[in-house]
């Protein structure tokens, strides 16, 4: 294993201390939660939105903190849910008069933490919800999942119940939202290579030289099949099709186009990806209103991709327009 | 609720973590066989905690204190133990609520809530080979014990022999829950690991109980 | 290898047509020429501020071009210079009143196009500059070079300059501010493994196991040494002490940092480095007024990173503040 | 300046464009043996298009059509020869528009544009092993003749054989620039390529003279 590292095990703890020094009005950390937050949080006038879960996901979720995204990120050790305290005492700490929603991809694991991390922190009369964000169609019920899994989609969701809490919405409202947000998001992910752990030290899983693994999960977990290598375009089809038939999109259709990288592929690729998916698309009467590439959700250093497609309508695209400041600089 | 209860309490709670931090080893080798053996780890590293705060846990009455031992508990268990033991022991703590005091009956009813609490976390059926094709069955065999009008210790020798039966009884069963589901027809020939945990756990507060 | 690309030829191309396709509104899309140009340009009113390389260091620089920043980008292929007519028909087009300001990175091949580009657009009476930018500490002349390289420091200079020239600046005046933040940037690269171009399909050099290349190119040229594998504090020493050396830097500056990710590797490393880089530069009195963080100017897929600081004053640092829109959205 | 003039340049670069098309393999081969084999490839693409467009190319004057000649080689030559050779056709168009007619000073005065064009553009010095090295002293030559008042053949002749003399020569320098600097001490012991090219091109030209 070549990388930047320490210690593994500080490698998260590390990665957290660079964000703040990096980020120092906006962001604060305290290190005993893995805790990311907004300098000036919470804000008593809004509901707070927190995201769980695993790191090695970067930027998802703690370089999203920021007005207009997240209040706060508390994830985990790398692919690991957060432990039950620091999820506990993040929610005390966000706790606002106008109530907390936590946002959980579908994982086993993280859904034990968050179920019984809302069970307490309303146990002790703050306003909490959790919602759980499931838009991967490659599989049902999966290595770490009962249900659907949740990958890159999610920043569709954080992003639109975020714009609606800094308007001033109310918990149920957020919820609703988030709940119709998740419900029209649909992703799907293409390995082509397996990620390396800092931990393990070597790759999670084995790939041929010339194979692919379809509709992997963020965390290397299995998909559908393993496949040879193929060209671009025909894997933007192997991704796209069950995408458009799941929800199902069709010809009308407006859509926000998101080409996540998995972190090892380079942007130049992701916009390869996205030019064949917009021509497929328009091709079957699907318009993209807005467009997102580059890294979002990743595995680590893995070499590969993933698509999502939120079918978009007034309420939702506008929720997507505000503004939001995230540590990632244009420049 | 009288302070023999919760004296009580304390007892069943010393020992199940002084037995998940003495045979951290062996539950991690049982772990091995099919699952990822992180098990010993996990409960000894959460139960040492317990052990750790023993004297700052508050003690106004049985709810309190077994709320505490969650927080305990899950704080430091990653994966599925800490929830689903965190769970377990929030659960015991809600049932104990209502209830004066620390019969078996309420020991029944303390039992069947975590037992429900972490079907309902972790979403395990009975049958999918987890502790809980242990706990399960054996909290029935106590009930009907109480209401055979059975004596303490009679009450007491069934369940542990009932959840030792069952633990073992779950060699049979293919594991759905956990990271030895991911072995699939591989679990099938040897027993859940939290399962014999939990027998062996509740076989040391049976043979203790008369020295306590 | 295992890349998203179709005919490795049209890697290029298709990248670009994806880029355009995402960002309808802001970009237009010349194929004959590689070049992509703010769909708004050129504007009269300001200077023209084009930038041409290789291709393969995305998002440097055709994913730069905005509103605050180049007015256009004319790339060649994969690590090669762009061809002499992408460079003069770009010149042409993007021409204005008050002139055009090529900026291009030190590299013998294109310092040719460019120098002959600029020789006979200022035969047809275009009022047009050329500025080379040269921030890598690395080496002297190197491979591709007579004298040092320039790598991700450019950002800092385009930056700089197109702020400049929104203002209004002539072009004498903004020849005058990209000379002085180009003398004011210092930069050095370490590669962890080789990138493979998908023309070639294999790694471009060998790196062992457990070798890294210190003072690595963009193009994945040697460095300053072989080096075996250390930890990520090691390779920021290897990084920062020639960096502050060569200006020098020193008690009471206030920089920018740079942590570029080279293409392969994860922002979670990169925020890693940058919180040690910027601890020890604190322990030396340079303080870090901006920080920058992610990808900016990669070689392909390559694994590794570089280290960019500018000293900054008020001028420079006022510039860099300015807003800019390019494609890559905040979210 | 007169017709005759022009058409003698049209010959000259006629000539140069068909020998680089003809000659493609053997002067790829030749960049091969110590640099990256690219350089048939690069002055093929570039003078095929002279040749396509020949038809169209601006016949107003000298300066004019080699000018014309720069932009189509240089758009189509990527890497090091693409600059190089289009700095060299605009230099010398340059040159040519500060004479009257095309006679062997103003060639003379061409081919030192056109050297100095390339020096400048690529930064080579004489030695480096460069195409420099044989065009260089064979415009040397040239003058000398001149200034002796050779007649035009013997002018030719001398050129040409100098150039040859001098690109074989290069046998004996170390590559200090392009691809084959790379190779280092190994460039030693066999000429570079570009100034064999040349040799060739020039030998082809005087060859044909006096069936222009
Ligand atoms: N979803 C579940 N519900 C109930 N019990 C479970 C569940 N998953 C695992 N278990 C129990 O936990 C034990 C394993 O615990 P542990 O090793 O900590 O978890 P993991 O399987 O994640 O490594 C299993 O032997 C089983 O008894
Ligand atoms: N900087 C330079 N100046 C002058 N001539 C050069 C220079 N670099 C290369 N050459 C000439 O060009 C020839 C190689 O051309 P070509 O193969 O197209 O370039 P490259 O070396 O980039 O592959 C060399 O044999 C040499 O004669
Ligand atoms: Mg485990
Ligand atoms: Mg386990
Ligand atoms: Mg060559
Ligand atoms: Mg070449």
């Amino acid at each position: 294993m070549k990388k930047f590292v320490n210690d593994p095990k500080q490698f998260v703890p590390e990665m957290l201390e660079g964000l703040a020094l990096a980020n120092p009005e906006t962001l604060k950390y305290v290190p005993e939660y893995n805790l990311i937050m907004r300098a000036d949080g919470p804000d008593q006038n809004k509901v707070s939105i927190v995201q769980g879960s695993g790191s090695g996901h970067e930027p998802a979720h703690v370089m999203i903190v920021g007005k207009g995204m997240l209040d706060a990120a508390c994830p985990g050790d790398v692919f690991a849910a957060p432990p039950f305290d620091y999820v506990y005492e993040t929610t005390k700490m966000m706790a606002s008069p106008k109530g907390v929603l936590l946002l959980v991809n579908n994982y086993t694991g993280d859904k034990m933490v968050f179920d019984m991390a809302q069970e307490m922190s309303s146990a002790e009369g703050i306003q909490v919800r959790t919602l759980f964000i499931n838009d991967d169609v490659s599989v049902e019920d999966s290595t770490y999942t009962i249900g659907r899994r949740g990958v890159a989609g999610n920043f569709f969701v954080i992003k639109a119940v975020a714009a609606a809490a800094e308007r001033g919405a109310d918990l149920d409202e957020v919820i609703r939202i988030g709940e119709k947000v998740n419900s029209v998001t649909r992703s799907m992910g293409v390995a082509l290579t397996a990620c390396t752990p800092p931990a393990k030290g070597s790759p999670l899983f084995e790939l041929g030289e010339d194979e692919i693994e379809i509709g992997v999960g963020i965390h290397g977990e299995p998909g559908r099949r393993r496949a040879a290598m193929m060209s671009a375009n025909e894997i933007v089809e192997e991704m796209l099709t069950p995408i458009v038939q799941d929800l199902p999109f069709g010809d009308g259709d407006r859509v926000a186009l998101m080409i996540n990288g998995l972190g090892g592929t380079p942007i130049s690729e992701l916009y390869l990806l996205y030019g064949q998916a917009h021509k497929r698309l328009a091709e079957q009467g699907i318009s993209v209103g807005r467009s997102y590439v580059g890294e979002y959700c990743t595995s680590l250093d893995m070499a590969g991709a993933s698509i999502t497609l939120v079918k978009l309508d007034d309420e939702i695209e506008s929720l997507l327009r505000d503004p939001a400041e995230i540590p990632m600089r244009v420049f | 609720m009288t302070a023999t209860d919760l004296a009580d309490v304390e007892y069943v709670v010393r020992t199940l973590a002084q037995t998940a931090v003495d045979k951290e080893k062996e539950f991690g080798d049982l772990d091995a066989v099919v699952g990822d053996g992180d098990l010993g780890y996990s409960l000894a590293r959460g139960f040492e905690k317990v052990l750790q705060d023993w004297e700052s846990f508050k003690r106004d009455d049985v709810p309190t204190f077994l709320q505490q031992i969650a927080l305990a508990i899950s704080s430091r268990i990653g994966g599925t133990s800490g929830p689903l033991w965190g769970t377990a022991f929030l659960r015991a703590s809600a049932a104990a609520k209502t209830v004066d005091t620390i019969d078996g009956a309420a020991a029944v009813s303390m039992l069947r809530a975590a037992a429900e609490g972490m079907m309902a976390r972790g979403g395990a059926s009975l049958g999918d080979k987890t502790l809980l094709d242990a706990l399960v069955p054996a909290t029935d065999e106590l009930e009907r014990q109480l209401a055979a009008d059975a004596g303490a210790a009679e009450c007491r020798a069934a369940f542990a022999k009932t959840v030792r039966e069952c633990a073992d009884a779950t060699s049979t069963l293919e594991a759905k829950r956990g990271r030895a589901s991911y072995s699939g027809e591989r679990s099938i020939g040897s027993p859940d690991a939290g399962a014999v945990a939990i027998a062996i756990m509740i076989e040391r507060i049976t043979e203790g109980w008369d020295q306590r």
